[in-house]
């Protein structure tokens, strides 16, 4: 059983009063968890202590950044079980995927060459295809789900992967909670001969995910909602993959030489990983993943789900209300809903006025929700920090508003 | 009580003044919003047929339609609605603020009222754009309501 | 007159004990500076009580969230004198620069179209232009500089811009410290009907820059070598300029509508800002830019410049040394070196041991290393809490390095 | 005293572990440092006319050349030389450890000595990337060694 009360403890944020002295409950998580004192200390305590750039220098400083940054490489390699794979810093999933997009995409597909993507994907797993189709002429498929099950249609996927080159799929939908099959979606994938590029960034939080046992070409996450700081986010990728890979960006740290008419690339991560990196970051990531090993990952996963299924449930009680979502074994702890009535903005701002924090809007995921003919939801979504207590009172308020206002 | 004409703090019209007053006196956010939903209930509300392209406000976060003219006394007149209550709510006010003034008086009105009821979370960065892009627009028809009339 | 001992006081980095309890000396400020306590608890302080991710949502911490990042923007527009101009975040100055070359030069560039570069350039602002003579056939014009008095030579610009479309330019160079006539390139260039980048990260944190007075059409510089955070940078770019940039990355935040066949973009700084952005990042350089406008630009340049020139003349008198670089009126606060027969790792190595970081490599500026014949020097470099006693002990300490092991 | 065959902490040659003493009872780095400096001196030095592509090391921050043989015993021989004299310290040590011992032994032995000597700045990632890559050419070299015996 996960000790919430010890993990609420480390995160001095939830000790905040807010409007008429409620207290803050953050059910925003999808959008970014909040942060361990512990990952706060790290990068302060870089910052007093060690800072300096890294890499190619000789002094103290140099080096101790160097190792503290090369350090949380490896932390982050071995929490997501990447020992065979390569692990390469970016701002975050949305740089990860368009760095699949134009580093290998770019440079393997041709005109005509398909990219099979589901209805469930986040923006920033569409917008980059999308601008691929007008660069080089690829083509886009799309999966679509069950508008009543919320699940992937794995009929239609099996045969979209046919003739295809990569696929994109969000591991765990961040507006329906859903975890698609990417096992089996996997292995379907390469049958077919297609690579298979997952976004992890809602899994990340939850899940004990194993790149190279999974098995997929690329995995893109941000640490930010996993504990970590804004501003870092990797990409996992296979060796195979790798290796077909050309630098995205120019610049200091990825090359190897540099001439007035060529230049030479680094042949490990730093080939794509241009300029001082994100080194306070990387540190603040690594000591994120130590404060996580603390706690039991499947525990976390199942405190999460257990919220999630009785905020849905009792969700569903309040009349006018619709919740998107399944809440089965293995999905995020997310809950989408919507009022017939009530405007989801004015539900927001009524709940943030009693301390709820929750999201509201098309969750960067417009193309899913018009699939369901609206144009935003509210969705409430959990971390270990959050306790039953904070989700009953939140779906009280919740009925409350829509009684009294709608 | 205050009887300005509307040129900023310290100086709204009556009506306004008093509606500010309730606001500050409020307990919390929540009483505000709540006297933000029963004013909703008070605006001369534009019905949804006369919802249109002319009628839309840009930039906000909810669909919200405004329509300008005159009342009985010539004086100017806002109908509004919208499908959020706390923009249809904000509508409501700006129609009671500047309900009667004359055009030029429209024209010169002070948007910074919002300011001073503790809105603030109603006003955020998205939603504030919301407010003043739809009061942009109220003295924008105000201006073409004085070219009907000249 | 700059008050240093006021402004040591809040670098706690700067009571750190080396090896042996000696004191750190900290001259690599050209690579990274050192972060005040101000900037530190910016961030903690976020982390402690704001933390959101930003845009688009109704509850109170994202509003506080995007406030206090969208305030920082504006910081860095004012700083900046950029008022008339667009201000887009980047994860720094080498993402700023492919920024230009993916978003304006890709789009607005033909085969043969020229681009003039400086031998000086630190490699960000050659590489990504490399990637574009194999990308979309531009051409690259190098001008040259004088090897005796490290001054570019105007003449052979003035040639090279002639039909160019755009010139890419060091502000000031991180090896030698010259500073280049950035308003006679950006008139000359203007002329020429060419559009100028201006690479400014060494100019940040010791220049007052105007960006819109200076007329140049983009600018790049990183948040960490100003006392800001890493991670962050920005890319300042002229109106004209920006309405004709495409995006570079899609994802979040930069779109405004996504459907399953096209998407439409925002039409502000968001465009070319994908993804969850860097805010505690952005709040930490807002930190960082009110803590410096406390202290006077023109006395931090002075000062910088009296060290440098102390040094540089200290230098000159080992035997055997040689100083690149001229400490002239506006330059930076660096000094390169090499002695003849002491090798610079070695050199920086019996330094560090004593407590003095100078960095020692090719400063990503293998080019203009090279004119030199030359693979690496060692570089001393000084903020505005470095002292007249640092850069003499460095100095005695470099001089009996090279007595006694040369 | 210590009389291993350098398998690992514990289990160095003589001459070797009394250079380990030698650095672990220095007073600081500076210290260790200048150690090095004077270690480089004692090298068999390899002449630069004799520093080719196949002497070279790879991935070392300076240009630093080996070549390996057997001494009038039979036994293992380092010859070295870099342009940085830390590096050639470095290579010192390494002869000095290696001096004379089989090329079964050479292959065996364990580069964790120069964690022992508190260099710890010295060696760098880079740095210490750089010594790995000369130990582990001195391995190959070695076994080549063997090939021309047999
Ligand atoms: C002149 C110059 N340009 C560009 C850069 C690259 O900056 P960053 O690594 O922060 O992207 C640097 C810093 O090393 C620099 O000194
Ligand atoms: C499923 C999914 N993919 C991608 C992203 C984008 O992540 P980021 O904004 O950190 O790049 C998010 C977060 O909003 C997400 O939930």
């Amino acid at each position: 059983m996960l000790d919430v009360n010890a993990a609420r403890k480390d995160f001095p944020i939830l000790k905040r009063e807010m409007a008429g002295g409620r207290p803050l409950v953050y059910l925003d998580n999808s959008a970014t968890t909040q942060k361990p004192q512990q990952v706060i200390d790290a990068m302060s305590s870089y910052y007093r202590t060690s800072n300096s750039n890294v890499h190619r220098s000789a002094h103290t400083l140099a080096e101790e950044a160097t190792i503290g940054f090369e350090e949380s490489r490896e932390k982050i390699r071995n929490w997501f079980g990447a020992g065979e794979s390569r692990v390469v810093f970016t701002s975050g999933t949305t740089e990860a995927i368009n760095l699949v997009a134009q580093s290998w995409a770019k440079v393997n597909l041709n005109e005509g060459d398909v990219v099979v993507l589901t209805e469930m994907e986040h923006h920033a797993d569409i917008v980059p295809w999308q601008m691929l189709t007008s660069e080089i002429g690829v083509e886009l498929r799309w999966v679509p789900f069950d508008l009543e099950t919320f699940e992937l249609d794995m009929g239609a996927y099996e045969v979209a992967v046919q003739g295809a080159s990569l696929v994109g799929a969000v591991h765990t939908s961040n507006v329906l909670g859903v975890r698609n099959p990417v096992e089996q979606m996997v292995e379907l994938a390469h049958q077919a001969g297609a690579k298979v590029l997952i976004d992890a960034a809602q899994a990340a939080p939850h899940d004990r995910i194993g790149f190279d046992s999974l098995g997929a070409d690329f995995l893109a996450l941000s640490a930010h909602k996993m504990g970590g700081p804004t501003g870092i986010g990797v990409l996992l990728i296979n060796e195979v993959a790798f290796q077909q890979m050309q630098p995205f960006m120019g610049g200091g740290d990825m090359i190897r030489e540099v001439h007035f008419d060529y230049s030479t690339y680094q042949e490990n991560e730093h080939r794509f990983e241009a300029g001082t990196p994100r080194i306070a970051e990387a540190i603040g990531w690594g000591a994120a993943i130590d404060w996580l090993a603390k706690w039991n990952v499947e525990s976390i996963h199942e405190h999460g789900l257990e919220l999630a299924r009785f905020t849905a449930d009792s969700l569903r009680s309040i009349p006018g209300m619709r919740v998107f979502g399944r809440q089965a074994d293995g999905d995020g702890a997310v809950v989408s809903f919507l009022h017939d009535t009530m405007h989801a903005n004015d539900l927001a701002v009524m709940l943030d006025a009693q301390g709820f924090a929750v999201r509201t809007g098309h969750h960067c995921a417009q193309p899913l929700l018009r699939r369901f003919d609206i144009a935003a939801t509210n969705r409430a979504s959990f971390w270990l920090y959050n306790t039953l207590e904070e989700a009953s009172a939140f779906v009280e308020a919740t009925r409350d508003i829509c009684q009294r206002y709608s | 009580m205050n009887t300005g004409v509307g040129s900023g703090p310290g100086d709204w019209p009556e009506a306004l003044a008093a509606i500010i007053e309730d606001f500050t006196e409020a307990f919390d956010a929540k009483e505000r919003y709540e006297m933000l939903f029963e004013l909703a209930e008070q605006v001369d509300e534009l019905p949804l047929e006369e919802w249109t392209a002319k009628t839309k406000v840009h930039g906000c976060q909810s669909e919200a339609h405004i329509m300008v003219g005159l009342n009985e006394n010539g004086g100017f007149h806002l109908r509004g609605a919208a499908d959020s209550r706390i923009v249809q709510g904000l509508i409501a006010i700006t129609a009671s603020a500047l309900e009667g003034l004359s055009v030029t008086q429209v024209r010169a009105f002070s948007p910074k009222f919002v300011e001073e009821m503790g809105l603030s979370s109603a006003l955020s960065p998205n939603r504030a754009n919301g407010f003043l892009n739809m009061f942009k627009k109220v003295k924008e028809e105000a201006t073409l309501l004085e070219g009907q009339d000249g």
